[in-house]
């Protein structure tokens, strides 16, 4: 079989994607999981990018828009995500994951 | 390719080995590097507004704001991380991923794709607008008021009880 | 209105950025090492000692070694010892001199309480200011050959100060002058009177001195002139032999005069 | 004494260093600012607890410029102690010296020529300036203004020193008044600078006051910034521009009356706020009426002698008992305490030192105030260490 | 197109051997090489006639600023060193090479190298898309400014970096500074040309210049400064980049008088030079931004100067620029922490998005014409001074200047 450009980004994605995963999943530092989650959606632009560029029209841009879209999108999760986290913090004197199992404050 | 390959690098090496970091500042920093890889494959792959946007919004904006929830969330300076993962946890994470990693490799190896063949048009930033305005107004007009209220709900999180009084602060 | 008040700031430094480019009144440093700053006649720095003449500092020391200064001195700076002998000062007393006068001037906080407390007008405040050195003790520490300095230096340094100064000594010893012509007279009626006149060697070096000070205050300007070198020049074969066997001589016998 | 009390300072390890932990507060930080620190004003420190950049505890540490200054005036002549007066407020020798000559001629009950008189109030009026515009300086290099107001400031106070160098022969450590009058006679030459500085400053200080006092970030950063009431001011003793930010009505110059200032005509400035600004603002205010005082003085010097020609240089011996002599100093009330047993050294001696009663209340004014305001408030206190130390 | 006889007219000066020999050198020199090596080479001598330039400027400029301060505070500056001190850089350079190069030893050593040097490259990185003159630019980008912004905003990282990893209370409080400083005023930085952006109709420096050409009246030139909601943009520009490049009265992160220098505390020699070379680069990319996006870029002002080479033109605006940051530097006080980010949030955001519809207005009015024109300046004007006056008045609420009593 052939080794496609196309094949060799998703095959980048796809490892990227395990990475943020397997942090997300092991770590229990909270700010660890949620940089897990955004190399995850990270990985997902980067399909979006791969098939834009080599899908069969380019030109409409829908794929460069879709990861505008995201980064955006992505943004807003990582303020309210640490925003979570420094309230969790306030409460729990920790970020640890474990520690934060009440859901009162 | 060979560049597809140093990008590869640059971004999976920084990212697997801030994962498996114990300092979480080293971490968000090596995390920075990976996400400039990134920036750098949407360059290499004609989306230069895209990397441009990507370094602007996670190199400018999202790891300040990690680095900050880090110097805010510190006990002291000198564990800039957290008490140390189980093992069992980590194991689990390993072999979660690996599987996931073994099935999406699996599925991307044995499925054929067309052969990129034609160059890719640059999509310029003129067009880029023009799509957006037209044809992704809703979508955008959504992004924006999403944006706003994660704004507002970050600063509401954030800022909450820390001055308000003793029965907040425990 | 915001920002009115960072304009007027505005307006004011540029004034003085183009203000320093014509207005000495904007430009006030010196560029030190190519010019200076005219020091003011009262400036002090650190205390030498006046001597009458510049030729023989070490002979013409004013001061007595009287150790008030030592005594007075804040920071206890001076080191005074006395010397064993006696030399005729400028009025041609007898009179002790330092043998060994220091002053630390790495201790030394110029507050010029020594010059003030002196009865002798002997110590005086310098300006040299210049006396960086690389040595941190030794060259800080001068001795009575470092120390002295002639009084026509004085008089350049602090020439109203050191004027009023010479005038208050000339007249000081114009009454010291008088006061031992009326003891002289005295001695010599009360010597008349007894008829019998062992000792005739004090009137003459007082009168021979009193003229010697005169001509020192007179030739300020022409330091080391024959004139004022003269009556200095007389003394020292009266105090050079004048050893330690000499020197209780005429103590017993100023005290065997009465 | 403050409210919160002057604490001495414990000993400083490194276990200080580390964070503290506070519930309520969150992290805490404890940061020591000084005695190597470019805006402590000398060898000053302050152990800085943050909460953030807000600070909950303060803590002054002090004694690093000790010199044993008290217990050297017991040990030396009355006269002897003159030059080291210079040295505790080295910006202000001049009023540093008239408290001190006043404590003895106190004792000693030794009367001082009017001329003389008159020249203590020129010279103390004149080191007022030299006083309130290096404060102003220095305040505002506090407030990061890259040296430029304080250059201004320093060309005006070099004036006003070489006028003291062309008087007494230093600078600073001037060594200016005897017990019963001065030193050194002003030649009339002198008093035409002096008239000329007096009669220029206004002008400058016109400059000055364009450049910064309506700035408004000048105005954002003092104003409100470690505000003091003037009860806690009283109750600490805190006396001078300080004192009067605060709206406090006391200048020992119209209590007292001490020296000639009866017969001047000058207004005392107030605040209402007793914040930065207003400190700041008293200050420049002082200024102005000490210009008018200047003025009159110039103008009304009598003739006659400096020195009262009964008093002793040598050999001086002030017979038993003590006396307080006390004037308002730039920076507040400096007074000298004196006990005489009757020999030529003092029994007791005594320095009430204003910088050092006014820096009492510093953690009272910097807590709940940010890093940065601790910095500009310790400015606005208008320490010299050497005074605070002696 | 109505920047048509603007065109023309430049063409007189376009043409002239002053304005083409960079060109023309890099092109020759380059022609040396095999065809595939000769983009290589003409980037390269790109690269190191920008690094060269500009470390010159650097060097310039620290003189400079000490002279002008100087100036400012009625004293000549540093004069010592050869005629006037203008060997004082080489002197500076020489003193900063040899000195000790301190890491103190529980520092993060890696972190506390690399800041400085990753400062450097991000502020070098900016260079690449300002158009120093005509056709003189580096990196022909079509989303050039956003590319300015993206480098730029990786520099308070590095202070960051340098903050966090020298391990002293000061530097970490520096570091959250700056971090605090970027977050505030990224905004109003990236807001205050979107204006522009609007009416030029593209990212492009080219672009955006060739959108300033020509003169109104003859004499006026029409960069976007000369209009209300222009000036309005580039005063806002203006702070925010005074913030961005740390230059007083933003100059908190290494605040002398309160965190001793800040994140440059535990550095010294030649990273410290580093810094300081960062920082002066960092503002002239500023600067250059700011000719480029509100002084027509490297555009004559007037159109009988065209025969001046634009290049001199870009130089002559930039020491202007830099000349006004060195001004404001020796005359304003610092701000305090709470008031920067106040300053940003309340004041100049809000203000850069009024300005935004202040832009918008005048594009939809750009037909009018006669009285119209007065009525489109007079609202636009409005629009801009109306909200700067209720926003500064609530930004100063309970701050102003205050009377005395006499007792």
């Amino acid at each position: 079989m052939i080794l496609t450009p196309l094949h060799l980004c998703l095959l980048l994605s796809s490892a990227l994607f395990c990475i943020g995963l397997i942090g997300a999943l092991s770590r229990s530092s909270s700010i660890l999981v949620l940089l897990g989650v955004e190399l995850m959606l990270n990985a997902a632009n980067l399909n979006f990018i791969a098939f834009w560029r080599y899908g069969p029209n380019p030109a409409a841009g829908t794929g460069v828009l879709f990861v505008l879209f995201s980064i955006a999108v992505a943004a807003a999760e990582a303020a309210v995500g640490l925003a979570l986290v420094i309230a969790i913090y306030r409460h729990q004197r920790s970020i640890r994951l474990q520690d934060a199992r009440r859901l009162k404050g | 390719m060979t560049g597809l390959l140093i990008i590869a690098l640059v971004t999976l090496v920084p990212a697997a080995v801030a994962m498996a970091l114990r300092n979480v500042i080293h971490s968000a920093l090596l995390l920075i590097l990976s996400w400039a890889g990134i920036a750098a494959f949407y360059f290499w792959a004609g989306a230069e507004f895209l990397a441009f946007s990507q370094v602007l919004v996670y190199v400018g904006a999202i790891s300040m704001v990690v680095l900050f929830a880090v110097l805010l969330t510190r006990h002291t300076r000198t564990d800039g991380g957290v008490a140390p993962d189980t093992l069992g946890r980590a194991l689990a994470g390993l072999l979660i991923g690996g599987a996931v990693l073994g099935v999406l490799f699996g599925a991307v190896l044995s499925t054929p794709l067309p052969i990129g063949s034609k160059p890719a048009a640059a999509v310029t930033v003129h067009g880029l607008g023009v799509e957006l305005m037209e044809r992704h107004t809703i979508a955008l007009l959504v992004v924006g008021v999403l944006l706003t209220v994660a704004l507002l709900g970050a600063v509401v999180l954030a800022a909450s009880d820390s001055r308000s009084g003793p029965e907040d602060a425990r | 209105m915001l920002g009115s008040g960072l304009l007027q700031g505005l307006k004011v430094t540029a004034k003085n950025i183009a203000g320093s480019f014509h207005d000495p009144e904007r430009l006030v440093t010196v560029e030190y090492p190519e010019q200076k700053t005219k020091l003011p006649e009262n400036y002090r720095n650190f205390p030498f000692l006046v001597s009458e003449n510049a030729t023989d500092p070490m002979g013409t020391l004013r001061c007595v070694a009287c150790q008030i200064c030592e005594k007075e001195c804040p920071p206890q700076c001076i080191y005074i010892e006395k010397s064993k002998d006696k030399k005729p000062d400028a009025a041609g007393k007898m009179q002790v001199y330092p043998a060994v006068f220091d002053i630390d001037t790495s201790v030394c906080m110029s507050c010029q309480i020594c010059v003030e407390v002196c009865p002798f007008e002997a110590i005086k405040m310098d300006q040299v200011f210049e006396i960086a050195t690389t040595d941190r003790f030794n060259a800080l520490l001068l001795d009575r050959n470092q120390l002295a300095k002639p009084n026509s230096y004085y008089h350049q340094i602090h020439p109203t100060e050191a004027a009023e100064v010479d005038g208050r000594l000339l007249a000081e010893r114009k009454a010291a002058e008088e006061k031992a012509k009326a003891a002289a007279a005295a001695a010599a009626a009360k010597a008349a009177a007894a008829a019998a006149a062992p000792k005739p060697v004090a009137t003459p070096t007082a009168t021979a001195g009193a003229p010697g000070a005169v001509a020192a205050t007179v030739s300020v300007a022409k330091p080391a002139t024959p004139p004022a070198a003269a009556p200095v020049s007389a003394t020292p074969p009266a105090a050079a032999p004048a050893a330690s066997p000499a020197q209780n001589a005429p103590a017993s016998d100023g005290k065997a005069a009465p | 004494m403050s409210n919160s009390g002057l604490e001495f300072p414990a000993p400083v390890g490194g276990s200080h260093v580390a964070a503290v932990h506070d519930p309520f507060h969150g992290d805490l930080l404890e940061v020591s600012m000084g005695p190597h620190h470019p805006s402590t004003h000398g060898v000053f420190r302050m152990m800085v607890t943050l909460d953030g950049e807000t600070i909950v505890k303060l803590k002054p540490v002090f004694g690093y410029l000790h010199r044993n200054h008290e217990k050297l005036g017991e040990n030396t002549s009355y006269l002897a102690s003159m030059p080291y007066t210079d040295r505790l407020d080295y910006l202000n020798s001049m009023t540093n010296n008239w408290a001190y000559a006043l404590a003895v001629e106190k004792l000693a009950g030794q009367p001082v020529p009017e001329r003389a008189e008159y020249l203590r109030v020129i010279l103390a009026e004149l080191t007022r300036l030299l006083n309130h515009v290096c404060l102003a300086g220095f305040l505002l290099q506090d407030t990061g203004a890259s040296g430029t107001p304080l250059m201004y400031a320093f060309r005006e106070r070099e004036k006003i020193l070489d006028l003291f160098e062309s008087l007494s022969g230093s600078r600073m450590m001037c060594n200016y008044q005897r017990f019963g009058g001065c030193r050194v006679d002003a030649s009339p030459e002198w008093l035409a600078g002096a008239k000329h500085i007096t009669d220029n400053f206004g002008r400058f200080l016109d400059e000055y006051e364009e450049l910064i006092t309506g700035n408004e970030i000048l105005m954002a950063r003092t104003q409100g910034v470690g505000a003091l009431s003037p009860e806690l001011a009283i109750s600490a003793g805190i006396t001078g521009p300080m004192l009067r930010a605060t709206g406090v009505d006391y200048d020992l110059r119209k209590v007292d009356a001490y020296g000639v200032y009866s017969r001047f005509n000058f207004r005392v400035p107030l605040g209402d706020h007793g914040d930065t600004y207003d400190r700041y603002m008293i200050r420049v205010l002082e200024m102005r009426e000490s210009i008018t005082i200047l003025q009159q003085a110039l103008r009304d010097l009598p003739a006659g002698p400096i020195m009262d020609p009964k008093a002793k240089i040598r050999g001086f011996r002030p017979k038993a008992g003590e006396a307080y002599g006390r004037i308002e100093g730039p920076k507040g009330e400096i007074g000298f305490y004196l006990i005489s047993d009757g020999s030529p050294n003092p029994y007791r001696y005594r320095v009430r030192p204003p910088s050092f009663v006014n820096l009492t209340v510093l953690e009272d004014m910097c807590l709940g105030q940010t890093i940065a305001d601790a910095v500009i408030i310790l400015g606005s206190v208008d320490i010299v260490l050497g005074e605070v130390d002696r | 197109m109505n920047a048509m006889p603007g065109i023309f007219a430049a063409a007189t000066g376009a043409d002239s051997l002053l304005e083409r020999w960079p060109i023309l050198f890099r092109d020759t020199v380059a022609g040396f090489f095999p065809a595939p090596l000769q983009w290589l080479v003409g980037s390269l001598i790109s690269i190191l006639a920008i690094v060269a330039i500009f470390g010159g400027v650097f060097a310039a400029l620290t003189l400079l600023e000490r002279k002008m301060l100087g100036r400012v505070q009625n004293r000549p500056g540093p004069n010592r060193t050869g005629p006037f001190g203008l060997l004082q850089p080489i002197a500076d350079g020489i003193k900063m090479l040899t000195k000790e190069d301190i890491v103190p030893r529980s520092a993060d050593h890696l972190l506390h190298f690399l800041a400085p040097v990753a400062l450097l490259a991000f502020s070098i990185l900016t260079f690449a898309v300002i158009p120093f003159g005509r056709n003189l630019v580096p990196l022909e980008l079509d989303a050039a400014v956003l590319y300015f912004f993206a480098a730029g905003a990786a520099t308070e990282l590095a202070i960051f970096m340098a903050g966090w990893a020298s391990r002293n209370k000061f530097s970490l409080l520096a570091a959250m500074r700056a971090l605090a400083q970027l977050i505030s005023y990224e905004l109003p930085l990236l807001l205050s040309f979107v204006p522009i952006i609007m009416l030029a109709g593209t990212l492009s420096m080219t672009g955006i210049i060739d959108q300033q050409a020509g003169w109104n009246f003859g004499f006026i030139p029409k960069w976007y400064i000369f209009t209300p909601w222009g000036f309005a943009a580039f005063a806002i520009f203006l702070v925010a980049a005074l913030a961005e490049s740390n230059r007083s009265p933003f100059d908190l992160p290494e605040a002398e008088s309160e965190l001793i220098a800040g994140h440059l505390t535990e550095y010294s020699g030649f990273k410290y030079a580093l810094f300081f070379m960062a920082e002066y680069f960092g503002m002239i990319a500023l600067s250059g931004m700011a000719i480029t996006l509100f002084l027509g870029g490297w555009r004559a002002p007037l159109p009988f100067l065209e025969f001046i080479p634009s290049y001199l033109w870009f130089g002559a605006k930039l020491l202007g620029l830099l000349l006004l940051f060195i001004w404001i530097r020796g005359t304003f006080p610092r701000l305090r922490m709470d008031q920067l980010t106040r300053l940003a949030w309340k004041f100049l955001v809000p203000l850069a998005l009024f300005n935004l519809g202040t832009a918008a207005f005048w594009s939809l009015t750009s037909g009018w014409s006669g009285p119209l024109q007065l009525a489109r300046w007079g609202v636009a004007i409005a629009l801009v001074v109306v909200p700067f006056v209720l926003l500064g008045r609530g930004l100063s609420r309970g701050v102003a200047p205050r009377t005395y009593r006499f007792a």
